[in-house]
């Protein structure tokens, strides 16, 4: 029913220090979005309360101001409408960005997302691109209530036409929705909402640079990283998922065992090759996400896992997803999501007797 | 319409509109227009001075109604209070006040009958516990210990609505199922004025209409939908406008005055019980506070503003209007304040203790029985915990 | 609004309505509803006898352009005939014909200026055609060879909508776009009576209005959405009488009126492309054959019904009209025939012959770039194929 | 835009003589839908086209005229709407069955769907029922326009509180419709658009008594079935894909391959006792599904069987899928559709130096 986590320190707006300097996730994303609206004037931002509020998370802060209301701007409360107004633009030469204010409440825009966000390209043979990206605040572990925590993103890589992202880092976030605004198709740009307080210490100036050099390769899009080095097993994750597989791995080490953590970073396109040469080292594979499991991305990542790893694996792929029930109020969210003690429960049961 | 080039209906025409042609010369009954669209200004029965303002079509309700109302008036106000205080103590998540929009939560819990159905959203609290909904059950969501806390066939009020317009489809579905069986049962369906944008809204109000079914639709204008001022969300005359484009009738009202909106409530009520259909009412009222605990309204509006509607409170005039009537004085006052902090302490009290959290209840509810997929999902939470415990 | 007891909006007020009060003591301009509301009948000014109405605020247009847009009103109805003989002829998988309705479909390709943009329907292929877009390139969707045929920004005519009132949010989105930089495009965004009970129909008309941007939305109601008719879609006064509730004027237009419907939209478009801001206009027209040919009308309404709108044919009364004004002869007719014979020529020769499909094209717009997903899938297509020619 | 494949044998409403005689998919649906309105007054069934008309694949075909018009209605255009109202009369105790005119246009119902239909049981406590059908023509072999022709199952199978049915004989039309209808939860009804004139001999009394006798013992709902027996490997599939893979694997016996077909039926509850039986006797499988493989139920059902029979495994599980692309257009679909050549190819692929 609304917002639930704002913090003030996101709606800074004074031009950062130069140098190595803390900076949020959601900062990260701010900058990355007024450093877009700075280099290409087709880019214009709307949705609900991302004007003079800056968005319920102030991902938007400070935009209107700076841009004009014209380039950051408030809609009327219709989620299907900000969708269908942002596919003209887009056919229009803009290149909306658009803010969903929850991942539930993008769901009155599903037609106009399946239909013909993703489908209007392969329609019109490509002569209607779609450059526009469809931010979402998503996932849970803040203790939002109900229709506020749902890991939708199976939906929209489920949905042909669709790229779509999941930065879990801050660095991430600010390349990757540089290269998310850049790029020529339709971005779904999924933001783990429990991130958007976690810090790293960057440099922006540096980050500026590489999302420059980004621009000129295009090598953002489609690829995953190695989060972690290990040898005995691979934890696959992404998104809000990558913290715990890393605090997994981490406590798994005390143990003696060495997970290696693989940041699957772009759902669609999948990096298959970064994946399953992970895999095929280690032999062993648990595949972790907050989204209820059936039919799920994580069905997806052990369904490729096991057709291209077959030979390599020591035991069946896991997963370590949230149960298939709707997600849980706040009081029970932490039964939910999915925890190191599950996931090195999983671990410990992949046959190790075996190696 | 008169398409005229270059003029600009946008800004042109803004919220003020005098009514169109009552003086017609050869009297054919009201036309299309004059009966589905609202008056010219929201209908007012007691101003803010507490002074009695005559309107032609809807009656003041009598001393004793208004007083009862009032009573719940007060304690709803102490509801809101209470409640906010319990998010800044912790023992609340979240609370999406209704202070200020007290009248339009009262009045929409006391026109139904028993057998009626309320459809609230996640502002109308007060509105859910003065239709006689157990307070502690209704705060199950607000502090997070489940998605909703009561039996909504019990008041038969249905849950609070989060996805904004949603449940006023649900609302006419109810109607209109008591229709098929007969049954004179009304639904009040709420809304915001944000959620007069969604799809939702303008299905819901369609079908109320081609179907022909009791629901009032009860908009309560608070000019903000989070930060989002209603000249933002509409450019309409105003939201009871919208009424016609459906072929039912609109109206506007004082959402501050008490007495309007029982009047005009309980008219709309009255007539849809007797078969004549839906109806739009647009309440005009303010939020007098922050959307919830979590917002921060001055970002987007100053506090002048917010004072402008101070002098429009609905308990003052209430209080004037009763006490000039010498329907108030400081017995019935302070047994009123008594009930108010009774039900604040019930608050208190029932938000000081936790109560039990069984995590297998998570696989419970999704189906009434439980798939095999579940049945292993709820093993291996309970292996864990039961781990845990050992 | 007068909500009276027991008495049913629904029934009471079915379409016809007298436009209230004119006679105003001191005059004060106009008011909204005077300004939004529709002109109490729809715009007529050239009668199904051929006669000039005259009306006070639409001008007839000229001999010379009437005659020019009869010319293309004679082909659209060639294009409607061949498409259906294509279909018999299993040339064409499916044909939702205008024949009816062609006055709409000419009216809307011609008020437009080359740098505007339409936004048609499936139904709407003689729009689509008379805008100038290559025939051929149109019937790519109906053949099935793939879903568009046609560059959208060619002609700046979007793709033929399927999903009902999903195109006019695009629409108000290309015109805002185009407001943004400061470009004078109007927008012509088509839809359907059944399309305006979707939920897109409402947001996008109120984003339309919030945002004053140039985009005039046409509705032709010819009665039916497959097999409902309009009184199962709304209860309003009229569509037009929509236009209120988001703040933009309405007007109702006799549909089968080439000269009213040029003049009405003409206005409209030029009041959008002046900065004026949106308007809603319906046509009222109606849907002479089946919905498709996959449609059975027979199941839902009888053939007297429809042959109660022959004599309101489009065609037939402005074939009058000019004759009476000596604009048409048989020399003229015959140059008109002749150019609808040749369009239709087209049609046929272009039908006869398969276009190639290349599987490969499958996987080459999905993405700017393949995934490698969509080359590993891609490359297995081509494996198959490759062992089938094999 | 429009309907695609309208036959008149299914408009046919007359009582049908007694004993075994040819049934039409579509007819068994007609028939179960006048059986179950016939049983139990609180069943209603609304949507678009499904009053005079019948329906535009003509299920409803008579509803009307037999039952009334406040039985079987239709509804303004607008998906939510019908959707939300089917909501409400389920909370007020009708059994309200919707049709949604084509899998697409189920699209803008989906904010109502997911946030609504899957989650009001859940959200209550139990204590609001929602005993409701959607019923979906879905998936594509008909020649359908773009938006007519998707495979949908699994944005529904990956919401939690959804119950997905997709039968795919006319046995199961009418069984598995009854079935739905007498359920207690919401039930998304798919039916494959193909099969809607495919026929079997069939004694409709008997159907009846069997849906009498599943009445009481409740055992439609979750159940596969194996629809061919083998011994070499298994083919699992449903819907409009267990035709194709009973085609397929009787090629396969000509060219002495034994090849068992799983029938899913019913898509959540998923029956993994009947599918991992059988891949754990074959040792093989290879899952079969019209719509885009990425992150659909054919991934799930893929992990699932690699979880469950990892050792008895010969080779990777595979699939046959429709690629990651929009459907495609009326002469382009049967390079598209998985086929028995594709198949069999697939199967070929199963490493059969093993065995
Ligand atoms: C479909 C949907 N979109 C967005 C939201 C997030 N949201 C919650 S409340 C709110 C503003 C609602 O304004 P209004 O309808 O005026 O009601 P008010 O809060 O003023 O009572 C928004 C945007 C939501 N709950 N549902
Ligand atoms: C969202 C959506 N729902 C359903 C359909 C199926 N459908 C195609 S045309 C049609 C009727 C449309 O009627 P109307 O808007 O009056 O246009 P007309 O066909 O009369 O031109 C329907 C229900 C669709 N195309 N899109
Ligand atoms: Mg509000
Ligand atoms: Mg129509």
């Amino acid at each position: 029913m609304t917002e639930t986590a704002v913090r003030s320190d996101a709606a800074e707006t004074a031009a950062p220090p130069a140098g190595p300097q803390p900076l949020t996730f959601a900062k990260a994303l701010n900058t990355a979005l007024a450093d877009a609206m700075e280099a290409d004037p087709s880019v214009i931002m709307f949705g609900e309360d991302v004007g003079p509020l800056g968005g319920v998370f102030r991902i938007t802060d400070g935009l209107t101001a700076r841009f004009g209301e014209e380039r950051c701007f408030d809609t009327p409360l219709a989620e299907s409408g900000i969708m269908g107004m942002a596919v003209g633009m887009a056919m229009n030469g803009m290149r909306p960005v658009v803010e969903m204010q929850f991942d539930a409440f993008a769901y009155p825009a599903f037609e106009q997302v399946v239909s013909h966000v993703a489908k209007m390209p392969n329609r019109t043979r490509g002569r209607v691109k779609l450059p526009l990206v469809i931010r979402i605040p998503y996932a849970g572990g803040i203790g939002g209530v109900e229709h506020h925590c749902d890991s939708s993103e199976s939906y929209y890589a489920h949905t042909p036409g669709l790229t779509v992202l999941a930065p879990a880092t801050v660095r991430d976030a600010y390349l990757m929705l540089r290269a998310a605004i850049r790029f020529p198709d339709p971005v779904v740009f999924l933001e783990p909402k429990k991130l958007y307080w976690s810090k790293e210490t960057l440099d922006l100036a540096e980050l500026r640079k590489e999302a420059d050099d980004d621009a000129a390769t295009g090598s953002a899009v489609g690829l995953a990283v190695v989060a972690r080095s290990g040898t005995d097993a691979t934890l696959i994750a992404y998104g809000p998922s990558v913290p715990t597989a890393l605090a997994a791995a981490e406590a798994a080490a005390s143990e003696g065992r060495s997970l290696e953590v693989i940041d699957v970073r772009s759902i669609v396109p999948f990096d298959d090759e970064t994946v399953s040469a992970s895999v095929r080292k280690t032999g062993r594979a648990v595949v972790i996400a907050e989204a209820p499991g059936f039919a799920s991305v994580a069905s997806e990542i052990v369904a490729r896992v096991q057709e291209r790893c077959f030979h390599s694996l020591a035991a069946p792929v896991r997963r370590v997803t949230g149960f298939d029930i709707p997600y849980p109020s706040p009081k029970l969210e932490h039964y939910f999501l999915p925890s190191v003690d599950r996931i090195l429960d999983t671990v410990d049961e992949l046959q190790w007797e075996d190696a | 319409m008169s398409i005229s080039t270059g003029s600009s209906a946008g800004n042109q025409y803004g919220g003020s509109m005098k009514r169109t042609g009552q003086d017609r010369s050869i009297d054919v009954g009201p036309t299309a227009e004059e009966y589905m669209l609202p008056s010219a200004q929201p209908v007012q029965l007691v101003d803010p001075q507490g002074e009695h303002v005559h309107n032609d079509r809807y009656p003041l309700p009598d001393g004793d109604e208004l007083l009862a109302a009032y009573r719940k008036l007060v304690i709803g106000r102490r509801i809101n209070e209470q409640a906010n205080a319990l998010v800044r103590q912790g023992r609340m998540a979240v609370y999406p006040s209704s202070h200020g929009q007290e009248a339009c939560q009262v009045a929409a819990a006391v026109v139904l009958e028993k057998d009626d159905w309320l459809f609230p959203t996640y502002r109308d609290t007060v509105a859910v516990i003065t239709r006689g909904v157990d307070p502690l059950e209704v705060l199950t969501l607000l502090r997070g210990d489940w998605h909703s806390g009561y039996d909504p066939h019990e008041h038969k009020t249905a849950t609070q609505a989060t996805p904004l317009a949603t449940q006023l489809l649900h609302a006419v579905g109810v109607a209109h199922a008591a229709k098929l069986r007969g049954e004179n049962t009304v639904v009040l369906a709420l809304c915001g004025d944000g959620a007069t944008s969604e799809g939702d809204f303008h299905e819901a109000l369609n079908f109320a209409a081609v179907f022909h079914v009791p629901v009032v639709f009860l908009v309560q204008n608070n000019e903000y939908a989070i930060s989002v001022p209603l000249k933002h969300q509409s450019v309409a005359p105003s939201l009871a406008h919208k009424a016609i484009g459906y072929g039912m009738p609109g109206e506007r009202v004082d959402g501050n005055d008490l007495a309007a909106m029982l009047s005009v409530l309980g008219k709309a009520v009255d007539r849809a019980r007797d078969g004549g259909g839906p109806a739009l009412v647009e309440a005009h009222t303010y939020r007098m506070q922050a959307h919830t605990n979590a917002d921060d309204p001055s970002r987007y509006r100053s506090q002048s503003d917010v004072e402008k509607w101070v002098p429009r409170d609905p308990i003052t005039r209430m209080r004037t209007y009763l006490g000039n009537l010498n329907l108030l004085n400081a017995d019935v006052e302070r047994d009123i304040a008594d009930a108010a902090e009774q039900t604040a302490t019930t608050l208190r009290d029932g938000l000081n203790s936790d109560p039990d959290i069984n995590p297998a209840d998570l696989f419970e509810y999704v189906y009434t029985e439980k798939t095999s997929q579940l049945r292993e999902q709820a093993a291996l939470l309970a292996d864990e915990l039961s781990r845990e415990g050992a």
